[in-house]
C-alpha cells in the first residue's frame, strides 16, 4: 500500500526553498498547519510568495514568518488584526495582493480540478477587477480569474492516515481541502495519524490522492483569536 | 432619539423571512441573530464553513475549531452542517443564500457600497464581502447614518473604493429606514423621535419620502 | 426549524410540467431517485429536457420515461445499454447531445456554485468542440463550457433529514451533490428520513440548503445492471 | 502467437510505476488490475467515484452502492474513499492521476485516438474517455491491433470522430508494443512467435524499428 507518512515536520518541509509559491490552509487561526509554519519560521528562505487568507497575527501563525520578513508577497482575502503585516504593507516592504474570499477558495480549487480560469461576478466593478476580463452572462456582469497552484501546499487535519486521507473538524475545514488539491506537494499534518483502513471511506474529505506527505504533528497550540461567550 | 445597535439590529430581524438562509456580517449584523421573530424560522450562515450557527459558547466550551468569519467563538445548532471555502461560497454565489446583512463605510444612491478600504489608511481586505454583494438577490446594510466624523454615509456616488456596484437594497440605520429604488434613496421609515429634516440633513444625496413614512416599531 | 419533508412522491413531484428541463443524479442505474422517476412516468408530461449522465435501461431508470417519449432531449455522456433509446436517437425523435462525463459534472457544480463559465482540456479538437471558445493558458489548449441547472433536480441519497441535509452511500454518491446544487427545486429521496440533528454535521455530503423537498422512498429495488463476482 | 486479451493486460501491467494512482478503462484495461506486480503499490480509481478499487466481490456480496465506471460490481480496499464526480473528474483533469490505460478503436501515428462512436452505427457516448485522455500524462492504450474485419486500428489519420488530440504515449496490441514519438510510431516489442512482417502489415501507418527491439516478456 502507498505510505505518504513522513518522520517528523522537518521531513515533511525538506524542498521548501527561497522564492517558492507555498499555500496555508486556515481561516484565521483555526485549521492552521502550526507545526509546518513553526518549521519554516526557522529555515532559511526567503522571497516566499505565500496564498493563505489570512496572515496570522503578530506571534503565531504566519505572523512568524512575516516577522522575520521571509515573505516577499501575501495573497489573501482579509489581513486586519497584524500590525507587522500593516506596517511592512505600508511601507512597501511586502507585496499585498487582496481578492475576495470565494474567488480565492475558487482559485485554489480550480487549480488542483484542472481548470484554468472561470468566470465570477465578485469583484465585478472594484479595483479587484483591474485588466481582468469581463464578460455578461444571462445579463449579468463577470470577471474572469485564473487558477492558483503551489509548489507546496500546507494543509491541517483532524484525522489522517498513511494514505493522506483526511477529515477534518468543525470549521477548520475551511481552505484546507481546497489547498490540497493546489498543492504540487501537498503536506498535511494531523493531530490524529491512523493507519490506512481505520478511517470510514464514506467520511474522508480530502482523498489522499491530494496529499504527497503526512504527519503527526507534535504540538498543537490552537490559539483562540476572538473568545466570546453567552453568559450562563 | 437614534437607535442603539442593538436597535438596529432589532429593526433588520423584522426583515426575515420564514425558511431561509441568511448571512449576517462582522459587527452590527451579527446581532440580528439575538432578534428573531418567534414564528421566523432561519438558518444563518457563516461563510467560513458552517451552516446552522448558534450562539456563542457558555464559558469553557469555547473550541478554536468552531469559529464563525469574525473568529468569534461560536456552537452549532442541530442540524448545522460544517463544509469547506469552495462549497460555502457555492451557496453564496450560487443565490442559495437569500439575504446578506452587512455593515458599509458608504452607500451611494445607485446601490454601490465601499466597506473593505480606506486608501493609505486602512487595507484590510475584502473578505467575503464581495462575493456576498454581488450574489445574494436581498443586500441590506445595517450601519450607522453617518461616521465618526459626522459625515453622512449615505452618498450620491462612493468616494471609497467600493464592494460592489448596485446591489444594496435597503438600509436600516440609526435614523432611519431607507429603500434603494431605481429612482436613488426611498426613506421609508424614520426611528422614533428622529425628525424627516434631521434624516435629511444627515443625508448627502436626494431622498424621497414615501407617502407611507412611517415611525419604525421596535 | 425549516422543514424541507413532504408527505410523498406526488408531494415531491408537484409543479413539474411539460418542456422543463430536469436533472437526474445517479450513474448507470446505482443512486438514482426510483420513485421520482417512476412517478414521473406516470405524469402526463412530455417535451423534457433531461440531464443525467446515463439514460437507464428499456424497463428501469429513464428508460421508462423514453418508453413513453416523454423526454425531447438527453443531455448524457453515455447511452449505451438502451436499446429503446438507440432507436429513437438514431431515427431522429430524440435529440442527443452527448458531453464528456467531467464536464458534465463540473457544469452542474458550475450551475449551482454561481460560476457561469469555465475552461476544460476535455472535448478539445473533437467533434465537442464545435463552436465553443478555445482559449491557450500555459501552452495547453481549453475549450470553454458553460454552467447547467434545472428547474428539477432529482437526487438520491441514503440518509437525510428533515433540513435536507444529505448522505450517500458507496458509489451512489456520484452526479447527486452536483445536481442538488443545480436545480431551482430539488427534490431528494432518501432511503432514511431522520429528524434534524440526528446526522454528524461533519459528515453530510450536501448540505440542505441545496435540497428544498425531502422524502423517505416507499421502495427501493436497486437494479444491478453488471453483476459481475469472483469466485471464491 | 497474438496474445490473449489477458496477456496483453499482463504486459500492460509492467507499465505500472510504484506509488502511483491509475485509471483503466473499460475492458481489455479492467484486466490490468489482476496483474499488478507484488513489489509495486498502486492505486486503481474509478471515474465514478472511488480510489482504492478492489476485486469483484464473492458470491451475495455484491451492492448496487457499490460499481465501477463500467457498472460492474466492486469491493473497496483497505485506504479507500468515495468522493462525487465533479471531485473524481477533478483528480483526472488536475493530473493527480498518474496513468490512464484505455481502450481504442483507432491511434493514430500523431497519438490521436477514437474510441467513442462510430457515425450511423454506434453512439453511446464518451463517458469519461476524453477528460482521461486530455489529462493524464501518460496514456497507455490497450486494444487488438486490427479490428473484426481484419482493418488495421493503428492508422495515420483516425478515420473516425476523435476522442482527444495527440495524448496517446504507448500502445499495447495482440501483437506489439508501439511508442507514439514526435515522429510517428515506433516498434519496440514484438510479442513471441510474431514477425515483424505480420506488424508491418497489420500497421496503415510507418513503423520507426527501435533498435533494441525486444520479444516481449510476459
Amino acid at each position: 500500500m502507498i505510505n505518504k507518512t513522513v518522520a517528523n515536520v522537518d521531513e515533511a518541509i525538506s524542498g521548501v526553498d527561497s522564492n517558492m509559491v507555498l499555500m496555508f490552509g486556515g481561516f484565521g487561526l483555526s485549521g492552521i498547519a502550526e507545526n509546518c509554519i513553526n518549521a519554516l519560521s526557522k529555515k532559511n528562505i526567503k522571497n516566499l510568495t505565500c496564498i493563505s487568507n489570512n496572515a496570522g497575527v503578530d506571534d503565531f501563525g504566519l505572523g512568524l514568518l512575516l516577522k522575520k520578513r521571509q515573505i516577499k508577497k501575501m495573497i489573501s482575502s482579509y489581513v486586519g488584526e497584524n500590525d507587522e503585516f500593516e506596517r511592512q504593507m505600508l511601507s512597501g516592504e511586502l507585496e499585498v495582493e487582496l481578492i475576495p474570499q470565494g474567488t480565492l477558495a475558487e482559485r485554489c480549487r480550480a487549480g488542483g480540478a484542472g481548470i484554468p480560469a472561470f468566470f465570477t461576478p465578485a469583484g465585478y466593478g472594484t479595483e479587484v477587477q483591474g485588466k481582468k476580463e469581463v464578460r455578461v452572462f444571462n445579463k449579468k456582469k463577470y470577471i474572469m480569474e485564473h487558477a492558483l497552484n503551489a509548489d507546496f501546499a500546507f494543509v491541517k487535519a483532524w484525522k489522517g492516515d498513511t494514505l493522506g486521507n483526511l477529515i477534518y473538524k468543525g470549521t477548520a475545514r475551511n481552505f484546507n481541502p481546497l489547498m490540497a488539491m493546489a498543492g504540487k506537494i501537498t503536506v498535511a499534518e494531523v493531530e490524529h495519524l491512523v493507519p490506512a483502513g481505520e478511517l470510514d471511506l464514506n467520511q474522508i474529505h480530502t482523498p489522499g490522492i491530494f496529499v504527497q506527505r503526512i504527519f503527526k504533528g507534535s504540538f498543537y497550540e490552537k490559539r483562540i483569536e476572538n473568545r466570546t461567550i453567552t453568559k450562563a | 432619539m437614534a437607535l442603539t445597535k442593538n436597535e438596529i439590529a432589532k429593526r433588520i430581524a423584522q426583515e426575515l423571512v420564514n425558511n431561509t438562509y441568511v448571512n449576517l456580517g462582522i459587527g452590527i449584523p451579527t446581532l440580528v441573530a439575538n432578534h428573531v421573530p418567534s414564528d421566523i424560522n432561519v438558518e444563518f450562515q457563516s461563510e467560513n464553513g458552517i451552516l446552522g450557527m448558534g450562539p456563542f459558547p457558555i464559558e469553557g466550551k469555547e473550541d478554536a475549531d468552531l469559529i464563525n468569519a469574525g473568529k468569534q467563538t461560536i456552537t452549532s445548532l442541530p442540524g448545522a452542517v460544517l463544509f469547506d471555502s469552495a462549497v460555502s461560497f457555492s451557496m453564496i454565489r450560487g443565490n442559495h443564500i437569500h439575504l446578506s446583512v452587512l455593515g458599509a463605510m458608504q452607500v451611494a444612491e445607485n446601490g454601490d457600497i465601499a466597506n473593505w478600504k480606506i486608501p493609505g489608511k486602512m487595507v484590510k481586505g475584502m473578505g467575503g464581502a464581495m462575493d456576498l454583494v454581488t450574489s445574494s438577490n436581498n443586500i441590506i446594510v445595517a450601519m450607522t447614518h453617518t461616521n465618526r466624523q459626522g459625515q453622512s454615509k449615505l452618498l450620491k456616488r462612493c468616494t471609497l473604493p467600493i464592494t460592489g456596484v448596485s446591489c444594496v437594497k435597503k438600509i436600516v440605520t440609526d435614523l432611519a429606514v431607507i429603500e434603494v429604488t431605481s429612482k436613488g434613496f426611498k426613506l421609508t421609515e424614520v426611528a422614533p423621535g428622529v425628525s424627516e429634516d434631521e434624516i435629511i440633513n444627515s443625508t448627502d444625496a436626494d431622498l424621497t419620502i414615501d407617502k407611507n413614512l412611517k415611525t419604525m416599531v421596535l
